[in-house]
């Protein structure tokens, strides 16, 4: 009988196969980054805003305190975003005409809402508290990273349910004193587990590792 | 070594009986680089030729123990140390629960180790062979039986070889091109 | 069947009618693959099939855009047609493996002419059944959830869930029995490729031949890993039905929580699996004139296989009964009333007359040669497992612990669609196999007559 | 806070009071004065932008998109994943009092058929979402009902008419006006001779002072009054007793023996609620030292308060008020008409209840149903009279509806006037007389007659359908008004929302008719307390009361009166009903029916609330349907069975035989229900059914009753003809089965039995021991939840069905799925009989999630969809959930419900207003269950925690417990000994549901303990 396949196929059908394989493990882990990757998690990823406001300004310069606009962080699940009223008590005498503030001056004249873009936003099914969180201890920087050096503001972390938990079942590892809760220079010391298991136990903080901790 | 012209010399034979003998014959006359063909096992045959024990059982057990271990450490690690949480009251290593899939994957991967490991063995695929420059060769799959020494085996001499496979009863031999 | 009446001791009925050659055998099972011309009925049974199947695909994306409710589950009966199809599928599926497998390491010889598209329809069985699981989810499109994956969600499957065992175990017999079956099928691809006459068709069987040449070495490997396979295979396929019967003994429902659900259930499934062989095998045999190979001594065998099982499944059913009573819980007595007396009472007769009471006739040796009749038993048989399901899961969860919420089920169009459209997919592939790979072992045929003729001589 | 222009801080008042959750506070607390001030100066500095008014809160609606998109406002398992870069939208001015993300709490009150109920209504963001009872209101202590609860839905009903339509085309309020004023100027030549003013039963004062006012504006005016004439046999009863109209009310917890005639005074009274809590109290085994009371009812349809009875006699309507007569007469009571033979078993019966009443003078009371003649109501006076227990059970007091008239006689009236074209100019406030008026006085082709009608209602109903003009009604919830409960306590009413639809109050259309168009409902409310007021700081007293939800001392003050004698009664009633019952003697079989407002959907007012059609109906447990319900005898009698559907069964489908009734010559058609303790020889119609523009919901449901009725026999007919007609009908039953099957699933006892051996419970082999466990077992340090259901408290009301549904954003399935028995309730009240189905005992059970320690559900779910919380509870994770549905099958309760397809809404705009933020609303395919009102329980746990203390007992009420009128339900931590909980659960009486199956629940039962007469029981 004739041969029905020239010799080189021998060397094909192997490289296909061996291929096919790294192929599929290629495929598998380029997915996985894509998800970890900012393209997805937003990451490091600078919001475009109606109003180019930016918290390196008004906090790193400025040192205006993160409650100043985010009045309910302490009695509320969500944080506020400040109401026009709020820029206009200072933008009234600062930069009253600035062609950037006209949306927001605008905004006041017409009673119409400034639609900012969400940056941090978390599925519907996720229950977060700003007030407890501040309460038992976890600064802003921890999940908002250092604001004060955010000319836009992005997303320093993933908000992914695995990042939440490196927390809830290692508090010690990023728990402040409460003083600095709001403080952006704030340095973790080289001892953060033993002051993190102090202050565990002085503001009795939880492992809360239950479904319905965060979901209802 | 330099290439030979040709790949070896193969005889036809038509009972399994006859391959058999000839295979006997070939291995005590000092042959040992070849191979018989046949359309079905025959028994005896590879041992007739020279080849004794193969590592197929030895590869499934290492898949198999692998398997097993992997399997049941997998679940464990979920259940006690990536997240462990209270399933209806039942303890955190509740093993009796863990037994079916552990089970499974013993299966699972010694299935894996056999089937690839003897493809491998068998270096497979291999769609272009020499053997099957030979005409006749397509009957290996029907009714006739084949042996074939390959040019390369040390003493391996072309007229002389010829007259052996006669001698042994062969229907015909043939020079494999290579 | 033969011309000539049966002599029905089976020692003297043959595995193989004898004047079969190498040759012969070689030619007239590649001859069915490899002849130009395709027979009509196959393109009656292959069409119907066909059909069947857009069906089921229709079905499928219904259920998937519009939601699990257009099947008939509601609460308390939150399983119904799907599960129920999933066992009965999974359980046909026992036969081919078993058939290869444990036969094989009993060196039965009879074996080896069935055993080929007993493997097919163990694969295209469990490929039907895969699907109910799948499409009975609220969220089938995140069926992915249980398996285990590195997630960003850092959970995993819950692995002291029957249904995790299930995905496991499924999985891995599908997989196991693949192997299995293109394992064997290599050498006959090889005749396959070397018959072949048309380019196309040999340098397709020549690929997936992979270049085998039956080389004597070759061989000896690869008897030893086709006898380890079939040394995984058994264990295996006894471990996959008690694993769907775990389903529903590790559950505490009444008519569900029962510690002889495993073996009962393994019987029921060779039961039902080699009914659903003498099914196929039967018309199959005429239709390709396969008498030969498929000799009357099979059918036999298979015959005393199905009445052995069904032996064991009555025993099941007797237990079941028994330990109702013998328990003294009110719920299990309750359950067994209900399950003869209750709503669905008549079904639980019908499924006893078809799978106890029918099959009893195997007893006559004659019939137990007489294919029409076999054929009729083996329907019956097939009809009275799936009852056996529906029993099962539908009927003892409608009454269980409150009377409050008790209440009634029945299955909906879409439900007959997705049965009747995978009987389709099962039959279209079962046809497509016959079209183009051998039904029949070659290379093992050719042992077979090498054997013969040494015992003849 | 930043905006230093905001209005002045709160006052003092507004601080959480007791009980944690009950935090609420007036609109005029949130407004600081001078803001309100300089809103009244209808001067508005832009940036002094509180919500002071509705005015104000009509901002919240524009900005209601964007308290959606505020963090945890809505959440939601999307159906569809989110928009890639959501918008997040402040407020432009940020109201003082919004905290974003916190609900505030309000106090108003619901008109229930006219009469006032306390509550407070929790608002997100400026929408209300939940109504909760005010525990200071005396008609309330802290509970609702079904309807209040289901109430919110009706507010953001889609279906709600929202605008103003003359003849069918769409107009304005100035062209309304200006219409009005000219018919009203045609009208002032003669004074009002053709004005006719229609409402329902009216309490509130400034109402009543307003129509005074057009009454002298037009003398020749005329107001009616038809609210389906429920207390027109009460007026009547008091005015033969004591010769005028009183109102009664009891005190029932000084009442050793209650006898009801034909009184469902547990659901179907304006004092329910207080009823109830009274009734149950004097129940509670142990825990009070005073000896049980005990309750005959005799009734003839099966009233829940029926099945809450020790003792019950099932008699024909047409026998009740003989049988008043006669025990009348055995009390002492001399009277006139004669005293018809009784049968020697009720004769015993009745021997044992006059011994009975007897034996606790002036600790008893009769309490007439109102829907009993007058002269069983004045019989009920008299026999009160003569127990002694006029002021001490039994009070008396002025009316509470103002100008208390006679429905019937009123609308017959206004149908003669209008027949006689004397009333040319018809003003309608609420109501929906062309439906509800009966059939004989045909109400509609009167109506159309009036040469200027015009209907203020909330929906474009039947009668907008026929009037020249309809006006959309401001709902309770979007309205300033005051209202009246049972005792004549003043609820101010104050709105939580802007009218979502433009609706107006019946105050701003009264005040147009007297010309005064341009006032606001909330300056009449308020001028006219102001001149009632003797304070004089006012506007601290109108905050108070708007604080507290009720105006301080504002209830009538029982009056000292005397029944005449009861030889004076006019005794025609009695032989009307006796003729009835003759009637029947002689021409076998005929049947008497009795009309009944529906349980759930009363009048059909809540037809087009789907919540309460989906409410299984308390005894019958049918959805979306009403039917002709008849006891099993007279069922035999007429051949009327039913068939178990294949398809849900008794989960869901009950084929019932269809009837034709015929009425007078009227006809209709119903399905026949078989109802167990029915009397016989009578059938009983619900009301409220056969709607024909109700809404996309309430629209050709059932059939309808007031086909048949007549003026004259508003509740009761003498002789109907019922005839099987062989077609057959699919109702929605949620649970048919109604036996036990010999499954102790609610333990009972008598009270008796229980002083004798409080441990009788616990003799059962399976209680003894400890359940055998191969597991260690978790240990729950810190809070571990459970739960205390006291099934003898438990009078089946379903209050607790509706606020779960209402606090956890349960979806309608339509009555479909629920014939398929896919109903969404997370708790529902199992309802069984034990004994002759003639007259059998009743039991409720209400079944929430157990919280197994070792659940079974967690055991099977493949993804840990459903697993155990730190604390015991046993959640259930959406999110997660792929749908296996194996959690359902191994759930031995069968509390688990499934979105078999995408149920919520999520699509109608207003219905994402009514959401709870709190709480996922489930999308398709995901499995759901109660969870304790985890959502409740972390608030309480943060805000414990951030004050750093442990949460306290009763902080935390689940939505159900807080609903219970007789707070059947209780909920805590069992790790605290000292909890009412724990102590609860180590009571004698306590047990667990299927405890046997070692799945170790959380929620336990407290056994029912009957408190039967000795003499009847061992008869």
């Amino acid at each position: 009988m004739a041969q029905i396949f020239h010799p080189s196929t021998n060397t094909i059908s192997r490289v296909t196969i061996f291929g096919g394989l790294i192929l599929l493990i290629a495929v598998v882990t380029g997915l996985a980054t894509i998800n970890e990757s900012p393209y997805i998690t937003e990451v490091g990823v600078a919001r475009t805003q109606p109003v180019p406001f930016s918290h390196k300004h008004h906090v790193g310069d400025d040192g205006i305190d993160c409650r100043y606009c985010h009045t309910s962080v302490e009695e509320s699940s969500f944080a506020g975003i400040p109401p026009t009223k709020t820029c206009m008590n200072c933008h009234t005498q600062i930069w009253p005409d600035s062609p950037i503030l006209e949306p927001v001056r605008e905004s006041f004249r017409t009673g119409k809402s400034i639609q900012w873009t969400r940056v941090h936003n978390l599925p519907g099914f996720v229950y977060f508290n700003h007030s407890i969180h501040v309460h038992k201890g976890i600064g802003c920087v921890t999940c908002h990273g250092r604001v004060d050096r955010m000319p836009l503001m992005w997303r320093e972390n993933t908000l992914y349910m695995d990042w939440c938990l490196e927390c809830h079942r290692a508090p010690e590892r990023f728990v402040r004193p409460r003083e600095y809760v709001f403080s952006m220079e704030y340095q973790a010391p080289a001892d953060q587990l033993a002051l993190g298991q102090k202050l565990v136990k002085e503001y009795r903080i939880q492992k809360l590792t239950s479904c319905s901790t965060c979901h209802r | 070594m330099a290439r030979l012209p040709i790949y070896g010399l193969m005889a036809e034979f038509d009972s399994p009986e006859a391959l058999l003998e000839a295979g006997r014959r070939a291995f005590a006359e000092g042959f040992r680089r070849m191979d018989a063909y046949s359309p079905f096992p025959v028994d005896g045959l590879a041992e007739a030729i020279g080849f004794h024990r193969t590592r197929v059982p030895l590869i499934v057990l290492i898949g198999g123990l692998l398997g097993c271990i992997g399997g049941f450490y997998l679940q464990y690690w979920v259940a006690v140390i990536d997240y462990p949480i209270n399933i209806g009251g039942r303890p955190l290593n509740s093993w009796p629960s863990f037994i079916p899939v552990t089970f499974e994957l013993t299966i699972l991967l010694a299935a894996l180790a056999a089937f690839f490991g003897v493809l491998a063995l068998n270096r497979l695929p291999m769609p272009y062979h020499p053997v099957f420059n030979v005409e006749r060769f397509e009957l290996a799959s029907r009714n006739r039986f084949f042996l074939c020494i390959e040019a390369a085996d040390t003493n391996f001499e072309l007229e002389r070889t010829r007259r052996f496979l006669d001698e042994i009863g062969s229907l015909g031999t043939y020079e494999v091109e290579p | 069947m033969a011309s000539k009446p049966p002599d029905i001791s089976s020692d003297t009925l043959p595995v193989l009618e004898p004047g079969h050659t190498f040759a012969s055998i070689t030619d007239k099972i590649s001859s069915i693959v490899l002849t130009g011309r395709t027979p009509l009925f196959w393109y009656i049974s292959f069409g119907i099939g066909f059909l069947l199947v857009l069906l089921l695909l229709f079905c499928i994306t219904a259920v998937v855009s519009v939601g699990i409710g257009l099947f008939g589950v509601m609460i308390p009966v939150a399983w119904g047609w799907a599960i129920v199809n999933f066992v009965w599928w999974i359980g046909i599926g026992h036969a081919g493996t078993l058939i290869s497998a444990i036969l094989l390491l009993l060196r039965q010889k009879w074996r080896q002419s069935i055993n080929r598209f007993a493997e097919a329809m163990t694969l295209f069985a469990v490929a039907c059944a895969g699907i109910f699981p799948l499409i009975h989810l609220g969220r089938p499109w995140f069926a992915y959830w249980l398996f285990p994956y590195p997630s960003t969600m850092g959970i995993q499957p819950q692995f002291r869930s029957p249904l995790v065992w299930d995905v496991f175990a499924v999985s891995t017999y599908f997989t196991v029995s693949l192997l299995f079956w293109f394992l064997g099928l290599i050498p006959d691809l090889a005749t396959l490729r070397d018959r072949a006459t048309r380019r196309v068709p040999r340098f397709i069987y020549g690929m997936l031949a992979m270049g085998w040449r039956g080389s004597a070495v070759h061989w000896h490997r690869y008897e030893s890993a086709y006898l380890l396979l079939a040394g995984l295979a058994t264990p295996l396929v006894v471990s996959v039905h008690t694993v769907v019967s775990f389903d529903f003994a590790v559950a505490l429902v009444p008519g569900w929580h029962s510690t002889i659900f495993p073996p009962y259930f393994v019987a029921g499934a060779i039961y039902s699996g080699f009914a659903m062989v003498l099914t196929i095998a039967i018309p199959l045999r005429k239709l390709y004139g396969l008498e030969d190979f498929i000799t009357l001594r099979h059918l036999k065998n298979m015959a005393i296989v199905m009445l052995a099982t069904g032996m064991i499944v009555a025993y099941g059913y007797l237990m079941e009964t028994f330990m109702a009573w013998y328990s003294g819980d009110i719920f299990e007595k309750y359950m067994m009333m209900n399950r003869m007396f209750g709503p669905y009472g008549w079904l639980y007769w019908v499924l006893i007359l078809f799978n106890i009471l029918i099959p009893q006739a195997l007893w006559v040796r004659s019939l137990q040669t007489n294919p029409w009749v076999l054929f009729f038993i083996a329907i019956a048989v097939n009809i009275g497992m799936w009852l056996e399901r529906y029993v099962i899961v539908v009927v003892s969860l409608h009454r269980d612990f409150l009377p409050s919420a008790w209440g009634m089920y029945s299955g909906t169009i879409f439900d007959y669609g997705v049965f009747v459209g995978t009987i389709g997919l099962f039959v279209a592939l079962l046809f497509l196999f016959i079209r183009l790979l051998p039904m029949i072992s070659i290379f093992e045929m050719r042992e077979l007559v090498h054997e013969e003729e040494a015992r003849s001589e | 806070m930043s905006n230093g222009t905001e209005p002045a801080n709160l006052p003092e008042a507004s601080q959480p009071t007791a009980g944690g959750r009950e935090y609420w506070r007036s609109l005029e607390e949130l407004a600081g004065t001078e803001a309100f001030k300089a809103l009244m100066g209808n001067h508005l500095p832009r940036h002094a932008a509180a919500w002071t008014s509705a005015m104000d809160r009509r901002e919240f609606l524009k900005l209601m998109g964007a308290s959606l998109a505020l963090a945890g406002v809505s959440g939601c398992l999307s159906p569809a994943p989110a928009p890639p870069d959501e918008k997040i939208v402040p407020y432009v001015n940020q109201p003082e009092e919004i905290v974003p993300g916190k609900p505030l709490y309000f106090a108003t009150a619901i008109p229930a058929e006219g009469y006032g109920r306390g509550i407070l209504v929790e608002s997100h963001m400026g929408r209300p979402t939940k109504v909760e009872g005010n525990p200071q209101h005396p008609a309330s202590l802290g509970a609702t009902d079904a309807g209040t609860q289901a109430s919110v839905l009706g507010l953001y009903d889609p279906d709600r008419s929202r605008v103003i339509s003359n003849a069918g085309r769409v107009a304005t309020w100035d062209a309304f006006f200006s219409a009005l004023n000219a018919e009203l100027e045609s009208q002032r030549v003669s004074q009002g001779a053709g004005l006719r003013i229609l409402t329902e039963t009216v309490t509130s004062p400034t109402l009543a002072a307003q129509l005074q006012e057009i009454l002298r504006i037009f003398p020749k005016a005329k107001w009616h009054q038809f609210d389906g004439g429920a207390g027109d046999y009460a007026q009547q009863g008091a005015r033969m007793a004591f010769g005028q109209p009183l109102e009664t009310f009891y005190r029932l917890e000084d009442a050793d023996v209650i006898v009801s005639l034909d009184g469902d005074f547990l659901l179907r009274s304006p004092a329910s609620l207080r009823y109830a809590r009274e009734f149950i109290n004097r129940r509670r085994i142990p825990g009070t030292s005073s000896e049980a009371n005990r309750l005959y009812m005799i009734e003839s349809t099966f009233s829940l308060t029926g099945s809450n009875a020790d003792h019950r006699l099932a008699i024909s309507p047409s026998a009740i008020p003989q049988l008043a007569t006669t025990l009348a007469a055995r009390l002492g009571v001399q009277i006139s008409a004669q005293q018809p033979a009784i049968s020697p078993a009720h004769e015993k019966w009745l021997g044992a209840l006059v011994k009975d009443l007897q034996a606790h003078r002036g600790r008893s009371a009769i309490m007439p149903g109102e829907y009993q003649p007058a002269i069983v109501h004045a019989l009920a006076h008299a026999m009160n009279d003569a127990l002694g227990n006029i002021g001490k059970t039994v009070f008396y007091t002025d009316p509470v509806a103002v100008n208390a008239t006679n429905h019937a006689e009123s609308l017959r009236e206004l149908v003669q006037d209008l027949e006689d074209n004397a009333a040319q100019v018809l003003i309608m406030l609420g109501g929906n007389p062309a439906y509800t008026a009966p059939a004989d006085v045909d109400f509609p082709s009167h109506l159309v007659t009036s040469n200027f009608n015009v209907h203020l209602s909330l929906y474009e109903d039947e009668t907008s359908a026929l009037c020249h003009w309809h006006i959309p009604q401001a709902h309770y919830l979007e309205s300033w008004s005051d209202v009246r409960a049972y005792d004549g306590t003043v609820t101010i009413m104050q709105p939580l929302i802007a009218p979502l639809y433009g609706g107006r109050t019946a105050h701003e259309i009264l005040a147009a008719l007297a010309g005064q168009a341009e006032r606001s409902s909330y300056e009449i409310v308020r001028d006219y307390w102001r001149g009632q007021s003797k304070e004089k700081n006012f506007d601290a007293a109108w905050r108070t009361a708007l604080h507290d939800g009720f105006v301080a001392g504002s209830a009538f003050s029982p009056r000292n009166v005397k029944p005449k004698p009861a030889a004076g009664f006019d005794a025609s009633a009695l032989k009307e009903r006796s003729s009835g019952a003759a009637v029947k003697a002689q021409n076998e079989p005929s049947i008497e029916v009795i009309y009944r407002p529906d349980p759930s959907v009363l009048d059909g007012r809540f037809a087009n609330n789907g919540w309460l059609q989906e409410l299984p109906k308390p005894l019958t447990k049918l959805t979306w349907d009403n039917a002709v319900l008849m006891s099993p005898a007279t069922a035999a009698k007429l051949g009327i069975t039913y068939q178990v559907g294949g398809t849900g069964g008794e989960h869901g489908t009950i084929y019932a035989d269809v009837v034709e009734l015929e009425y007078d010559g009227r006809r209709t058609r119903g399905p026949g229900w078989i109802v167990p303790g029915h009397a016989d020889d009578c059938v009983t119609i619900h009301l409220g059914y056969g709607r024909r523009r109700a809404g996309r919901v309430g629209t050709n449901l059932g059939f309808n009753a007031n086909a048949l009725r007549t003026l004259d026999t508003l509740w009761h007919g003498t002789s109907i003809a019922i005839r099987k007609t062989g077609a057959q009908y699919a109702l929605a039953c949620t649970q048919f089965h109604h036996l036990m099957e010999g499954r102790d699933l609610v333990r009972a006892g008598t009270i008796d039995g229980y002083h004798k051996n409080p441990k009788f419970l616990r003799e059962r082999e399976s209680e003894k021991e400890a359940p055998a466990t191969l597991y260690p077992g978790y240990k729950y340090d810190g809070y571990a939840w459970g739960m205390s259901i006291d099934v003898n408290a438990c009078i089946g009301c379903n209050a607790c069905v509706a606020a779960c549904h209402a606090e956890n954003n349960g979806p309608v399935v339509g009555k479909k799925e629920v014939l398929r028995g896919r109903e969404m309730h997370w708790i529902r009240v199992d309802r069984y009989h034990r004994g002759d189905p003639s007259n059998p005992e009743t039991y409720y059970q209400p079944v929430p999630c157990m919280q197994c320690e070792n659940a079974p559900c967690e055991l099977v779910c493949p993804v840990g969809a459903t697993t155990h919380s730190q604390e015991g509870l046993n959640d259930m994770v959406y999110n997660r959930c792929v749908g296996t549905r194996y959690c359902s099958n191994n759930c031995p309760y069968k509390v688990r419900r499934f979105n078999f397809f995408l149920y919520s809404d999520f699509k109608t705009e207003s219905l994402k207003l009514l959401r709870n933020p709190d709480v996922t609303v489930r999308s398709r395919g995901v499995m759901e269950k109660c969870t304790y009102c985890v959502q409740r329980i972390n608030q309480a746990k943060i805000a414990a925690e951030k004050d750093d203390r442990a949460v306290h007992d009763g902080e935390i009420e689940t939505a159900c417990q807080q609903a219970c009128p007789t707070r059947a339900i209780i909920f805590g931590n069992i790790n605290d000994p000292q909890s009412q909980v724990s102590q609860l659960k180590a009571q004698p009486l306590s047990y667990g549901l299927l405890t046997e199956l070692n799945t170790r629940p959380r929620t336990t039962y407290q056994a029912k303990l009957r408190n039967p007469n000795p003499e009847i029981e061992n008869g």
